[in-house]
């Protein structure tokens, strides 16, 4: 067995809404190459914490981080001022709660991260997309129709392509905030077993609100409530031997 | 990374560039206006006095005033606002809360969107038609007042209906799960959420018609008017007379257009005096609808 | 309340404003004036619907007004008021218009130049090779009937493409702007802007002359100088009291207010007479339906007054 | 329970009469438009109508062609749009986009106060502030034209097209904008790639009503183009538009009936078709964003 | 033991939007005074289905009921045309799931069904508030401010204010969509606890996503899936020993 090398490590995460503070002095070690997954109940912060790797935060007005996210090997803070939100975003994409395809084609979707690069060479382009789609597990149902409009196509495909696009750009983490809540029975599996082979090659978080999800995806599992990580370690130990008794209380469905 | 790190590099300076462009297009308008309402005071700031307010037009540019014409311009609106209003809500709460969809209220929603469109010196013709020649009204205030009217109805409709659809449909459905018909529903709840729209609405209308010209020249009023209209108020019973409805009239862009027309370069000046009035008249009337669209905004959040 | 309804003549609208306010505040607001703009023409047409006391006119009344205040039975009783000059400008910067004739005027305006004549070396082949630019009146004004009948010698025939507008100060404004414009409009425009403007004397065929108050009150600015008018519908100088006050109010206090209003009053004798053939309710127009280019209006009054 | 169904019957009806009236004025418009306008056409053959390039209804020799108006019309348009299209485009992406929630608030509402000034204030503001101007840099131009008018209503419709761009693109859902900015876009690519062709059909909804309004302004051209039926595609010259010709003639009162009272209603009736054709297609492209979302 | 009488009886239930038919053939029996819960993946028409009870679809339009929902003892026909809906919403109550107040004040809200039934005298209005409030165990919290907007509340106790206004007005059958699910476990507890005592009055049909909930609160739950009805019984059972395959699959969390 391989070392756990530690990808990216939190300390003392605060973040506010405007005056409304959100996550409080969250620390936490997220391992290369493996699925972590948050849990808790609506609105404890899982898409605010998420959220803040890729400085998605700095879209809004009056959104305020303290504390460090440090990016590992290189040791940067990845939410410091001094570190342009844009070149953060290169290295951590993200695929959301609901699909957002681009209205453009199903190529040019998958293409615009790259072109966002400066890659505008047809051929190049053309490799990466057919990789990224086959990444995504996507390549066989779209190769034929990969000039048509990406609305046409049904929920699920949808967010395999935004898999995919997220995919094309190499991204050191992939960010996940709750992929099937929005999917039926036979997409989300499809996607489950997506990221499961995904973190071969890539650092995962996923949130996720499908406790049986969390067990089947992640190898570690954190729990949030109230803006606070309340319990976190290997995703097994939590599920069986949950040390919290708010842990105990959420995963056996007392609450949330 | 490095190749990255020039990419960004390069992806913002254009961002930044097109950041001035926008913020340059953005503040052409505001200047231009900046230039011509300074301009304005330029040339109209000397006529600025109370005088010029409670006087009557007269030859000698000097004693000129603008009584008749803001007093018959506050008329007008006035009957504008009491016909639009009322028909304009009730049609916008109408295709709102009451249109089922079907041929008919397409064609009023098309016909409305068409109207708002119309140029106003075809409400002009329209007038002309309609109400100077079939209606035999003459060129009276309710001509004048109808008229805008007309031009201002698609307005209200459309700010009706626009605040009534940010009413979110939760409270719709709250009202009638407790049994509520739908007039109960929009007495007790879409019409008051929704009025700080509407008056927000209502009142650019007014601005919008305040200034209008072209079709109050249509059905011809440009006319040396040195009296007031009738008093709605009468001594003799019943007390109200609506007399003034049929009493000729001027208004405040007619006063302005009339004088610039004069061989004298100091009604040059009085022009550009009523032309600051007039515009001070639409700043207040806008400043009002944002300040009720501030204030309704602050008090009801979904 | 009571009402006098003027209307008519863009070109007499100022001297009726003055009688307007004078009346009123003389009348301490009693009785209401109102004047319309609607141009010598609108203004017989309201007039012979019967919806107007009085029209203002910088012409006479047509033939065709005539018929139709006939087929309304509308009965009118014509009086001088005034006299105004039509001024012939030019820019400033225009160096080689030093005088025209009728006959340059003619060529210029008459329905055949429409298209033809283009630069101004097509008058007179002296004149250099510039494109030639008019300003004139609208075609509802009586100044466009007064000057297409002087010049032309059929009232409305003019050619089509010459910037119009009902608003003299606009023309006044075209001709400043422009190097190469020629235009015409009452005497009162050019008095008011009399530096940015170039006056041209006119002749007539007794050499060229500028209009100014003498020469269009003794006649020697012909044909380019007209007599303005009211026509008072004759019921109701009858039945409106307030309608013959007007009147009578405006002829005795005419020659101030004329001048007021910048325009040339007729001689005091005419208005005298104008004061009888009012009293007397004489209908009808001295002109017959046409204008009598170049005749003193005195003259006229006295030659009717003789005739009967 | 029966008085109850009665009563929200008879306001059911009283609110639908409302609605209906609108039915009722563009009836109006249309029945008095063709009414007075046929009486028209009866004299003037329609060919003669659309074909003529000569237009001088008033004077000794009447001539109906309607077609100098037309390019008239059609010429202070374009200038109007050549201004307002690309300056409320930009302005409604950097309100839309770049400006701060407080900035956009404040400029939104300030920015359609220039829709709010009188035209005819516009009006002598072309004649004798602009024009002028513009002289000194082109020599030809005349004191009236169809440039300094149609430059004045470009900026009088930007807040149109601002203000409509502007909801088209905000109308993109913010899940689509954050997965362009989640790939490390920049703003700008943003708006260009992904926004504009998303808004794309509310954004020419926006262009049609400013084409719309620039048919129908009127003082602002009967002011300052000139008056002059010109059958011209030459901007520096003096120009007239069918609604300057309407308030022309409307500033002489012609008697009703007359031949002259009726060709400022042959004009209302282009006029009116023209502008038909843009509401409508206006119309549709934004009934299409409204429901795309 | 009291017999369990049927309040209202679904047979062949069929449910479109347009053309899409969400509801497929559902028969269904709701137990008087009793709660029945409905589950389900997402999507699967719990709401739909829920919103056919106080005729919630006739407020738009291309909305078309098949099939009879039978209101006993009366044995009315509560979807069909020749009933007037508001007649049934008189009768049926409905919690929506995000707690939707009017902005009025508190004791506005909770008399708006009586005054939509033309009681206005103040005495009356008052004292049915009162017991209306008592009834959500609101009233302690806000008797002091009852003429306070209902938007200063916080969402738990919004939604139990939309309870009281629920009650207010004596409903035979109170549906609630998902309650719960925007609220925190201490406002869920309050409102499950709430739900437990009502059912002595009222018949309540609930719709959860939280298996739990449902195991807790209710006597009856029927599984749905894709629009129909795949399962139904007594609670206990349903969890315990499903027949089917799909609930135990769903209840197990290896879908939804
Ligand atoms: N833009 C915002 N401004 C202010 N508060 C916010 C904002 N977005 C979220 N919040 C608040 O922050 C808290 C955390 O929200 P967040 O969306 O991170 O929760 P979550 O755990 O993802 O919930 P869910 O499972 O419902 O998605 C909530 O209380 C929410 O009300
Ligand atoms: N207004 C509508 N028009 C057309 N289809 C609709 C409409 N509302 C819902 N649907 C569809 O009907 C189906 C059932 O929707 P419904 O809201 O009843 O599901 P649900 O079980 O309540 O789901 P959830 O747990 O997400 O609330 C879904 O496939 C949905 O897409
Ligand atoms: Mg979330
Ligand atoms: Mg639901």
């Amino acid at each position: 067995m391989v070392k756990d090398n530690i990808k990216a490590e939190i300390r003392n995460l605060n973040f506010f809404y405007g005056t409304n503070h959100v996550l409080k002095n969250i620390n936490l070690s997220i391992i290369e190459k493996k699925v972590t997954s948050l849990i808790g109940p609506s609105g404890c912060g899982k898409t605010t914490f998420l959220r803040c790797f890729n400085r998605m935060h700095d879209l809004y007005p009056h959104n305020r981080y303290e504390g460090e996210i440090i990016l590992l090997p290189e040791n940067i803070n990845i939410i410091s001022n001094q570190i342009d939100p844009i070149e953060v975003r290169m290295r951590i994409s993200m695929v959301f709660q609901k699909p957002n395809p681009f209205p453009k084609t199903i190529f040019e979707n998958v293409a615009y991260g790259m072109r966002v690069r400066g890659v505008n060479k047809k051929n190049v382009l053309s490799e990466i997309v057919e990789k990224s789609l086959k990444g995504a597990a996507l390549w066989d149902e779209v190769k034929d129709r990969i000039d048509k409009p990406a609305f046409d196509l049904s929920g699920g495909q949808q967010q395999r392509l935004c898999i995919a696009r997220a995919l094309a750009t190499n991204p050191e983490i992939l960010l996940f905030d709750e992929p099937t809540s929005a999917l039926d029975p036979i997409a989300t599996s499809k996607i489950e077993e997506l990221i499961v082979e995904l973190k071969n090659n890539v650092t995962i978080i996923i949130v996720t609100h499908n406790m049986q999800q969390a067990a089947r995806v992640s190898e570690y599992t954190a729990f949030m409530y109230l803006g606070e990580i309340i319990e976190y370690g290997k995703t097994e130990r939590i599920f069986t031997t949950p040390s919290e008794k708010l842990t105990e209380d959420y995963i056996t469905g007392r609450f949330g | 990374m490095e190749d990255i790190k020039k990419r960004i590099k390069y992806n913002k300076s254009w961002n930044y560039f097109f950041l001035i462009i926008g913020l340059l297009s953005t503040f052409v308008g505001l200047f231009l206006l900046a230039v011509l309402f300074i301009d304005l005071i330029m040339d109209g700031h000397s006529r600025l006095t109370y005088k010029f307010l409670t006087s009557f037009p007269s030859r000698f540019p000097e004693k000129a005033g603008i009584l008749s014409a803001w007093v018959g311009s506050f008329l007008v609106l006035l009957v504008t606002a009491l016909s639009a209003i009322p028909i304009g809500v009730a049609a916008g709460i109408y295709l709102e809360e009451y249109a089922k969809k079907n041929w008919l209220t397409d064609i009023i929603e098309i016909n409305i969107a068409n109207l708002a469109g119309v140029p106003s010196i075809v409400y002009g013709l329209l007038a002309l038609g309609l109400f100077v020649y079939f209606f035999k009204f003459g060129e009276s205030i309710l001509t004048g007042g109808l008229t805008l009217a007309l031009l201002i109805l698609p307005m209200v409709i459309m700010a009706t209906r626009e605040s009534i659809r940010a009413i979110p449909n939760s409270i719709r459905e709250a009202s009638y799960a407790l049994g509520a018909t739908k007039w109960q529903t929009v007495q007790w709840h879409i019409f008051p959420y929704s009025l700080g729209g509407i008056l927000t609405g209502i009142i650019i209308g007014l601005s919008r018609a305040i200034g209008e010209t072209a079709p109050i020249i249509t059905v011809g009023a440009l006319t040396f008017i040195a009296f007031l209209p009738s008093s709605p108020i009468t001594s003799a019973f019943p007390f109200i007379s609506f007399e003034w409805l049929f009493d000729p009239f001027t208004v405040m862009p007619i006063q302005m257009f009339n004088w610039v027309s004069r061989p004298q370069k100091e009604f040059q000046i009085n022009a550009a005096a009523a032309g600051i009035i007039l515009m001070l008249m639409t700043l207040i009337m806008n400043g009002i609808a944002i300040h009720i669209r501030y204030k309704f905004r602050k008090k009801i959040k979904w | 309340g009571k009402i006098v309804e003027i209307d008519g003549s863009s070109t007499v609208y100022p001297i009726l404003e003055a009688v307007a306010e004078e009346f009123q505040k003389a009348k301490k607001g009693a009785i209401k004036v109102t004047v319309g703009i609607s141009g010598t023409g609108g203004g017989f047409k309201k007039f012979c619907r019967g919806e107007i006391d009085i029209s203002n006119a910088s012409r006479p009344i047509s033939k065709k007004e005539i018929d139709a205040c006939k087929e309304r039975k509308i009965e009118y009783i014509e009086l001088p008021v005034a006299y105004d000059g039509l001024a012939v400008v030019v820019n400033p910067k225009n160096t080689w218009v030093t005088s025209l004739t009728i006959a340059d005027l003619k060529k210029m305006w008459e329905p055949a130049a429409a298209g033809t004549i283009k630069t101004w070396n097509q008058i007179r082949p002296e004149w250099p090779n510039a494109p030639l630019k008019l300003f004139g009146p609208g075609a509802d004004s009586g100044t466009f009937d007064y000057f297409t009948e002087a010049v032309v010698g059929k009232a409305k025939s003019s050619r089509g493409d010459f910037t119009a507008s009902e608003d003299d100060n606009v023309l006044v404004q075209g001709v400043i702007q422009d190097k190469n414009a020629l235009g015409y409009m009452g005497l009162a425009y050019y008095e008011e802007n009399k530096g940015k403007l170039k006056l041209v004397p006119i002749d007539g065929g007794k050499g060229p002359i500028f209009p100014s108050e003498k020469t269009v009150m003794d006649g020697t600015y012909s044909p380019l100088s007209r007599p303005l008018f009211i026509y008072v519908n004759k019921d109701s100088a009858v039945k409106k009291p307030e309608v013959k006050e007007f009147v009578e109010f405006f002829l005795k206090n005419a020659p101030i207010l004329t001048k007021q209003a910048k325009y040339i009053p007729l001689p005091k004798t005419a208005y005298q007479l104008a004061q009888e053939r009012f009293t007397k309710l004489k209908t009808g127009s001295m002109f017959i339906g046409e204008e009598k280019i170049g005749m003193k209006i005195e003259d006229l009054l006295k030659l009717e007054q003789k005739s009967k | 329970m029966n008085t109850k169904k009665i009563k929200e019957r008879s306001i059911e009806s009283l609110l639908f009469v409302c609605a209906a009236s609108s039915i009722f004025v563009t009836l109006s418009i249309v029945i008095i438009l063709s009414f007075e306008s046929y009486g028209f056409f009866k004299e003037v053959p329609l060919f003669e109508f659309l074909t003529g390039t000569e237009w001088t209804p008033l004077f000794e020799n009447p001539k109906f062609g309607i077609l100098p108006l037309i390019a008239g019309t059609l010429l202070t348009t374009c200038t109007a749009l050549m201004v307002a299209l690309p300056l409320g485009l930009l302005a409604a992406i950097y309100l839309s986009e770049y400006a701060p929630h407080k900035l956009r608030e404040t400029i939104k509402p300030v920015l359609e106060l220039l829709a709010a000034v009188p035209t005819v204030v516009y009006g002598y503001f072309a004649l004798l502030f602009l024009t002028p101007i513009l002289q000194e840099f082109i020599i030809e131009l005349s004191g009236f034209n169809a440039l300094s008018p149609g430059i004045i209503i470009g900026v009088m419709i930007i807040p149109y097209v601002s203000s409509v761009s502007e909801d088209a693109m905000r109308a993109v859902p913010m899940h689509i904008r954050e997965g362009s900015y989640a790939m490390g876009a920049t703003k700008l690519q943003t708006s260009l790639k992904v926004i504009i062709p998303a808004a794309f059909s509310g954004i020419a909804a926006a262009f049609l009503i400013g084409i719309s309004r620039a048919v129908g302004e009127t003082m602002v051209v009967a002011i300052a183009a000139g008056m002059m039926p010109n059958f011209t595609i030459n901007p520096f010259e003096p120009v007239q538009t069918l609604t300057a010709y309407i308030v022309q003639v409307s500033l002489g009162d012609v008697p009703h009936g007359s031949l002259e009272y009726k060709t400022i209603f042959a004009a209302g009736v282009t006029l009116f078709l023209m502008t038909l054709i843009f509401n409508i297609i206006g119309f549709w492209l934004r009934k299409r964003i409204r429901e795309a979302y």
